[in-house]
């Protein structure tokens, strides 16, 4: 098992170095150039020029590569060309809103996931399951941004239950920055629900079928106590999966819904710094996200071994 | 032990499956609308009408008029169009790509080739996807070809990662070796037992697919990114209405069924099809 | 009072009969053996008795655990029935245990949900089940994960919670199928020893007549959803009086006519020699590659013109792998394989395709051995691929006709999707397909093994009739050592990865040398011996 | 399908958090909220060109020698006085005394020549370094006095001095100014949460009159739905440049609401590319401006908010001369025009920054052009793209662009820019205009300037954009127009 992570993490290591390889030259050739964005229109081309070396924007490629890796390797994310500040500094307070929003989307998915396919697995083909599944069928082809548009309308605009959006921080208190991640978390977590009891429910009905369901019942458990101590924890390991998926989404896929509810996260930073040609936000946020979905893909290999005793002597 | 042919006991059994009916249904629906559109739409989608501005639903403009007065009926008609096109063309793409990539991947599984393009696809996975979509545009600039490329290239891991998983199962099975046995190539075999066994497979996927490439899409042009003006696309009817929404929420909703109506299709029918597709199901039927 | 009694039992799913006029008996201490091929709803009949029957299924009659009826009783009381006055044990030992919890709480279960036992006292009484069941505490802690175990191990698991609240009635439903002889052995041992010490009542389901006739006080013959025959063993077995009965028994011991005798001699059709295949085992430290582990050690045979040749042994001995380096599927780390004396096969060497038409191959699964989207014609011809210059038209036409008959289909057959055959019949055109382009050898690998008693007569037959006529030569993988000893001429006996034992057929049956081949062949349950034994 | 599971724990949990949404009581008002679209990049006004910089600090934190007031007129900030040699090459500053910068630090003339310095260095990275160009030399007389003198006489260095670029920093201060801005001005920086709010409060040493409110927040929401749906529920309490001018109707008719209209500098024009054929040809940049039908685009795309222009220059200054007639609606006489050009089958590249007027107004050109028979070939950029590839390769047929920057008619003189006119004529007038010091004949000039401009049909001059904001019909004080890209708060209040 250990020897199993270890090949695991070297491989995933090897992905990301492939992967700051693939961004770095990819805003290489994204046209547009920092140090002009930022000088506007009518700028002096001679400052704009100053502000490139200022930038450090002169230096051959590789030169700039390797300064940006040896960095990201001590921490150091390098200075936010339009901003001014250390990168790092802008990524920890948007991370701020994307971790807690990207949970709470997940915890919502979850918690109306699980209760929804374990029904509908359990009472397969009878109304319950084909709400179930009618429901999640609606939930996977509602655009989210759509769905987003609509819970303002709803909720924010004829309601005004909920602000439209943005974030008053976390000192304006618990609640309020909750209530702040309430609507977008639900505009995240609907598809991402739908998707989930989906797999819960198919994962549930192939553990059902499985040989050990049928011994558990001829040691005289009912089925609900056979689908409570035999059947969960098998189904689950599938679920793990998209689960871990899902928070890489989350994380990465909430631009959008950033954008519609004007949160400060993540996603929106690397959106605006793209269009603000904000080379070195873009790299880094891309290289973080990445890195996030390496460090869950790894969580969701521990979890499999934590709920799979199979997996941690052998596998291959 | 029917008599039937297989094709037609098929056809049968599929229109006996409500979910697949009503998804094929549906898709159709907009699909077909996609080509009336090529003859005929009520009124021109690019007629620009001030006046006639924001109206709701009336008997003259079925979906009522946008902002700058378009019907917008007709806009989703050839927005369907744009959809689709987009769509079916990044999954084509998709599928060309990854399909004869994963078959390789599994027909020398181990190798070097297998290991390469494997860790290729955990980095397609492991990268956000919509942040490339959108970084992918600023490079080549937004468009309709662009929001293609953008979106099929992540299908290629997709298709190589399913075709590379079936087309694995498939080596062990007795009549592959059989036709090992009878000493053909590892690329006959591919096309000639590997291929024709996933292909429900793919089909299955692919329908799938596509209608995650109809969120696609609709979620670049909602970002400005898909197809350019004049050509209506929905993500974009979208966005145009994102200001106006408590004004006139019709420009909002009508788009928005139209890719719920049409993914909804899709992901029935895709569904339909791998019950239908799947013996163990149709057996018990 | 019997702990079973059921009659005039009836079972319908969706509308179909699959049970009828079902009566049965079986009294505490004694062991009932139901036998049956497949579809004869011998295990129908045991879910009926667990009250697990499929969904939509709808059952009348009586039948009484006990003296309980179960029909009294409702789904609470079934459940504390089931592991508690019935245990079952299934088939597949390697599916039926849950595999992310440990062995000793799969046991406590059984005790924990039907008594008000601690936690504690239920892991006390699972680990007294285990230590009964042959899995000491010093091998075999609770904490233990199924996976850990071999199939005769976790089969023991499995009797261990089916008997933990010691159940008046035990049912077995193929409870040795999956295992090997000799661990088959040991279960039955084990189970005929509970029976005797806790006076239980056990049925016993099994399609093998062999195995309830040297364990069974009473029998029931079941065929398409009814008992043709029921009574005590020794009386069945010898007056047979229903006709299906003796058809079953002859099928049973059925040994093919084999006219022609092997010419040794002559080039040999295959020469093994010296044949070494290594896996590559996973790494279990990044630095450290890990030793290969040796699937086939060193191993060297001939097989002359019409000889029809065994290879026996359990799972794992390398049979299987060995059967694919011969046919050139893998590549051989050492030594070479030789057919009708050119080299076909050699360490670091490919296969050579102008050799192969000279080998075919028949598999164990007749279900997965066929494309099921092409024609039997299409089949059947995928050989002739091998030819430099396959037959075309009418020839073609002939050569199917002929391979088709050949095996006792008919040319019409020719044009059929394989899915309309039946599992004999795939077989049939499996070795067709292995028939038309003439070869002189044909691996069977477990080529009978997934087939019925009767249906696999006739395959045998076949083979026999077709090594006769055609001057075939068999290669004939397979773990049953009755099949072996009924259709070959001379056997290899393997065990890791090494020829133990080989020899004449007969002679090695009668006097093996080797420990292991004793061994294996006293464990291999016999329908001769088992009838000439006194009674008990 | 009535109630899902799904729905039902949507109910349930948004009922949670209408629970948890208590909103506090508040006291007397001494705090605004001001809504802008976009979040400054940084806060150093002079060293980027980003609008939204001066709208935060402008006025607010940041001073300079001079001051644009609400209606444009140039007045007194740092410098009390002044006054200008008869050459017009030396102006002599008299500063206000007593004033300290937010660190502490005292104010006095050498900071101002150092600010100055700094903006015209060779390495300066200020975007508007043209303001500076003409000073030869900054002296400090004594510490309150400092000279000024110019190598040209320029009639707009009191105009140039008033923009934000040109704003007093301090030597110790100058290089954080991106994050922590230190100035002059009667508010600083408490906090800046980025992507979300800029927030200022009343610094207590400010030397001049005192301001009214103690906090001012700027929020950044560029969603003008999200900005919609914050004006109405009151989480901001004015918003002075809307962006989405569809919805001020809705606030016309609340009367918790104040629609304040007023004008900015932006003249939002259909840039063409003077020297790319085929519109290098007159004829054709003449048809593509009588095929607009500026009203429509007004409406259409504003909605109804914006005054049509027929040259580049501010309808609400005193020299502008209306020249619409000139450039009229006329689809027939642009039809004739392309006949004469000898051109059919005419397709052009339209490129459309971000910006409504742009992609809206876009759309609808497009569909104005078809109808005359020219094809156009929409494509949306960004900003950096639109930058790359439109200002600086000029590759491009036809764009769109508010041009914000105040008096910039000036532009046209130069060849390089994008539009590439720099015709010979236009820049002698500009010559004549920059030595000219008398205001009539500067009129005059300038109203030469725009007939120029506009019987060349460099560009298609639409509509000058209008300043729609909104805000608390009780807070007051809001400048109505933008002589500059400023947010003053200096005079903003509640009214009881």
């Amino acid at each position: 098992m250990t020897a199993y992570l270890l090949r695991r993490l070297l491989s995933l290591s090897l992905s990301l170095v492939a992967a700051s390889l693939v961004i770095f030259l990819v805003m290489e050739v994204v046209p547009g150039d920092p140090a002009s964005f930022m000088m506007g229109i009518n700028a002096d081309p001679q400052a704009v020029a100053a502000l490139r070396t200022q930038l450090g924007l002169d230096e051959p490629l590789p030169v700039r590569y390797l300064g940006w890796v040896a960095g990201l390797l001590q921490g150091d994310f390098g200075i936010s060309y339009t901003y001014r500040v250390p990168v790092s500094e802008l990524i920890a307070e948007r991370v701020m809103i994307s971790l807690p929003l990207t949970l709470y989307a997940l915890a919502l998915s979850t918690l109306i996931a699980f209760p929804a396919g374990i029904l509908a697995a359990s009472r397969r083909n009878s109304a319950a399951d084909l709400s179930v599944m009618g429901a999640t069928q609606l939930g996977v082809a509602i655009p989210n941004f759509w769905f987003a548009m609509i819970l303002v309308l709803v909720f924010a605009i004829n309601l005004r239950w909920f602000s439209a959006g943005g974030f008053p921080g976390w000192d304006a208190g618990f609640f309020q920055a909750i209530k702040a991640l309430t609507l977008p978390a639900i505009a995240l977590a609907l598809p991402q629900a739908s998707i989930l009891a989906r797999v819960m429910r198919s994962s549930l009905i192939d553990t059902l079928n499985e040989d050990f369901m049928r011994t558990a019942r001829a040691k005289g458990l009912s089925r609900g106590q056979a689908l409570r101590r035999h059947a969960l924890r098998n189904a689950l390991i599938p679920v793990l999966t998209i689960i871990g998926l899902q928070f890489s989404f989350l994380l990465a896929g909430g631009i959008i819904i950033e954008n519609v509810f004007y949160l400060p996260g993540l996603g929106r930073l690397a959106f605006q710094a793209i269009t603000q040609r904000d080379l070195i936000v873009v790299r880094s946020v891309v290289i973080l996200l990445v890195f996030a979905v390496i460090v869950v893909t790894f969580l969701v290999d521990l979890a499999y071994a934590a709920a799979d005793p199979r997996l941690r002597r052998r596998r291959t | 032990m029917t008599t039937a042919s297989p094709d037609r006991s098929f056809l049968r059994a599929a229109l006996g499956h409500p979910a697949f009916v009503i998804g094929l249904v549906l898709s159709a629906l907009f699909i077909a609308l996609a080509l009336v559109s090529f003859v005929w739409t009520p009124f021109d989608p690019t007629k620009l009408s001030i006046a006639n501005k924001l109206k709701t639903p009336t008997f003259e403009h079925w979906f009522g008029t946008d902002h700058f007065g378009r019907d917008m009926f007709s806009m989703i008609m050839v927005g369907a169009r744009v959809s689709i096109a987009v769509a079916f063309v990044a999954v084509g793409i998709g599928m060309l790509i990854g399909v004869p990539l994963g078959l390789y991947a599994a027909a020398r599984r181990g190798s070097l080739v297998d290991e390469i393009i494997m860790r290729g696809n955990d980095l397609a996975f492991a990268f956000p996807s919509l942040l490339l979509a959108i970084m992918i545009t600023a490079v080549f600039g937004p468009g309709a070809v662009n929001a293609i490329i953008a979106i099929g290239i992540f299908n290629v891991p997709v298709f190589a990662r399913l075709a590379r998983g079936a087309a694995l199962s498939l080596w062990t099975r007795d009549f592959v070796l059989a036709a090992r046995v009878a000493g053909k190539t590892k690329a006959r075999i591919s096309a000639e037992h590997i291929l024709p066994n996933i292909a429900n497979l793919l089909i299955v996927q692919g329908t799938i697919q596509f209608s995650l490439a109809i969120l696609a899409e609709a979620a670049l042009a909602y970002v400005g990114l898909g197809a350019q003006p004049p050509l209506p696309s929905w993500g974009r009817m979208l966005a145009d209405a994102q200001t106006l929404i408590s004004l006139a929420p019709h420009m909002a909703l009508f788009p928005g069924f139209a890719i719920i109506i049409t993914v909804l299709g899709l992901n029935l029918m895709g569904d339909g099809l791998r019950d239908l597709f799947d013996p163990k199901l149709r057996r018990g039927r | 009072m019997p702990v079973l009694s059921i009659s005039d039992l009836k079972v319908d799913i969706h509308g179909n009969t699959v049970l009828h006029d079902i009566d049965l008996t079986l009294e505490p201490g004694q062991i009932l053996g139901v036998v049956g091929e497949s579809g004869s709803g011998k295990s129908m009949t045991a879910l009926s008795v667990m009250q697990l029957l499929p969904h939509g299924s709808q059952w009348s009659g009586t039948v009484e655990v006990a003296g309980t009826d179960l029909a009294t009783l409702d789904e609470p009381a079934l459940c504390q029935m089931r592991g508690r006055d019935v245990g079952m044990i299934f088939q597949e030992p390697m599916t039926a245990l849950n595999p992310v919890r440990t062995i000793g709480d799969q046991v406590a279960e059984t005790v924990r949900i039907h008594t008000g036992a601690s936690r504690r006292e239920a892991f006390a009484i699972a680990r007294e089940m285990l230590n009964r069941v042959g899995l000491g505490e010093d091998r075999f802690p609770l904490d233990r994960f199924p996976h850990d175990l071999s199939g005769g191990q976790r089969q023991r698991v499995v009797i261990a919670q089916a008997i933990a609240l010691r159940p008046k009635l035990l049912i077995a439903d193929e409870p040795t199928t999956a295992l090997d002889v000799t661990t088959q052995a040991q279960i039955l041992d084990l189970l005929r020893q509970l029976v005797r010490e806790e006076d239980m009542g056990l049925m016993l389901i099994t399609h093998d007549l062999a195995v309830v006739a040297g364990l069974a006080d009473k029998i029931a013959i079941m065929k398409d959803g009814q008992i043709v025959e029921a009574g005590p063993t020794r009386e069945i077995f010898s007056a047979m009086r229903h006709p299906y009965t003796r058809a079953l028994f002859s099928a049973s011991a059925h040994v093919p006519d084999r006219g022609r005798k092997p010419e040794p001699g002559k080039t040999p059709v295959l020469a093994v020699e010296n044949v070494v295949r290594d896996y590559q085992q996973p790494r279990r430290n990044l630095f450290v590659k890990p030793a290969p582990f040796r699937a086939v050690d060193h191993v060297s045979f001939e097989i002359s013109h019409g000889e029809n040749v065994g290879l026996v042994g359990e799972s794992g001995c390398g049979k299987s792998t060995l059967a694919r380096s011969i046919l050139a599927l893998d590549g051989l780390q050492g030594g070479d394989i030789r057919l009708n004396g050119h080299v076909f096969t050699s360490a670091g060497d490919g296969p050579h395709p102008e050799l192969r038409a000279g080998m075919q191959v028949v598999f164990q699964d007749p279900y997965g051995s066929f494309n099921p989207r092409h024609r039997v014609r299409r089949l059947v011809t995928e050989p002739f691929h091998l030819v430099k210059d396959p037959p075309r038209g009418a020839e073609l036409e002939r050569r199917i006709d002929r391979a088709l008959t050949e095996v006792g289909l008919s040319s019409s057959d020719a044009d059929k999707y394989i899915h309309e055959f039946s599992g004999g019949q795939r077989q049939r055109i499996a070795i067709a397909r292995a028939l038309i382009i003439e070869p002189a050898l044909i691996v069977l690998d477990e080529a009978v093994s997934a087939l019925d008693v009767s249906i696999r007569a006739q395959i045998l037959d076949l083979l026999a009739g077709l090594s006769d006529r055609l001057d075939l030569s068999y290669l004939f993988i397979s773990h049953d050592l009755s099949v072996v000893r009924a259709i070959t001429d001379r056997v290899l006996v393997m065990k890791d990865g090494k020829i133990v034992e080989q020899g004449e057929t007969e002679s090695v049956f009668r006097n093996p040398q080797h420990p292991y081949t004793q061994k294996l062949v006293a464990a291999t349950p016999s329908l001769e011996a088992a009838l000439a034994a006194p009674a008990n | 399908m009535t109630k899902t599971p799904i729905a039902a724990a949507a109910v349930s949990l948004l009922a949670l958090g209408l629970a948890l949404g208590v909103t506090p009581a508040t006291a007397a008002k001494m705090d605004a909220t001001i809504g802008m679209q976009l979040e400054p990049p940084n806060l150093d006004p002079t060293g980027g060109a980003a609008a939204a910089i001066d709208e935060v600090v402008y006025a607010n934190v940041f001073e300079g020698l001079t001051r644009f007031g609400a209606d444009g007129a140039i007045l007194p900030a740092l410098a009390k006085s002044w006054e200008i040699s008869d050459d017009g090459l030396t102006y002599t500053f008299m500063l206000n005394e007593g004033v300290k910068f937010h660190d502490g630090t005292d104010f006095d003339a050498e900071d101002v020549k150092f600010s100055l310095d700094r903006a015209r260095a060779d390495e300066s990275t200020n975007a508007q370094k043209a303001l500076f160009a003409d000073i030869a030399s900054v002296d400090v007389v004594d510490p309150a006095t400092v000279k000024v003198t110019l190598s040209k006489p320029n009639g707009s260095f009191l105009f140039n001095m008033a923009w934000g670029d040109a704003v007093i920093v301090a030597p110790e201060s100058a290089d954080g100014n991106a994050a922590k801005p230190v100035g002059t001005g009667p508010f600083s920086l408490t906090e800046w949460v980025k992507g979300d709010r800029v927030e200022l409060g009343r610094y207590d040493g400010y030397w001049g009159n005192p301001v009214k409110l103690d906090k001012v927040t700027f929020k950044f929401i560029s969603d003008p739905t999200a900005a919609f749906a914050a004006m109405m529920a009151g989480d901001i309490d004015a918003y002075p440049t809307f962006p989405a001018p569809e919805n001020l109707v809705q606030f016309e008719s609340d009367p918790r609401f104040e629609v304040i209209i007023g004008s900015s500098e932006g003249e939002t024009i259909l840039a063409m590319n003077n020297k790319q054929a085929p519109l290098d040809n007159i004829k054709i940049r003449q048809a593509v401006v009588h095929a607009i039908d500026r009203q429509a685009i007004i409406d259409g795309a504003m909605f109804g908010y914006g005054t049509p222009i027929g040259t580049h220059f501010a309808p609400h200054n005193p020299a502008y001369v209306d020249l619409t007639a000139q450039s009229a609606y006329d689809p027939e006489k642009s039809k004739a025009l392309l006949a004469e050009a000898g051109v059919s089958d005419l397709t052009l590249s339209l490129k459309l920054p971000p910006p409504s007027y742009a992609r809206r107004g876009g759309e609808i050109i497009a569909a104005q052009l078809r109808e005359v028979g020219i094809e156009t070939d929409i494509t949306n950029v960004e900003w950096a793209q639109w930058l790359d590839d439109v200002f600086k390769a000029k590759n491009f047929d036809l764009t769109i662009v508010s041009h914000t920057e105040p008096m910039d008619i000036g532009i046209y003189g130069r060849e390089d820019y994008y539009f590439q006119y720099g015709d010979a004529d236009f820049k002698a007038i500009m010559a004549d205009l920059d030595k000219a010091t008398d205001p009539a004949k500067r009129t005059e000039l300038m109203q030469a300037a725009q007939k120029k401009i506009a019987d060349d049909y460099v560009n298609g001059y639409l509509f000058q954009l209008a300043r729609t904001g909104v805000a608390n019909a009780k807070l007051k004080g809001i400048w109505p127009n933008s002589p500059t890209q400023a947010n003053d708060m200096t005079g903003v209040y509640w009214e009881d």
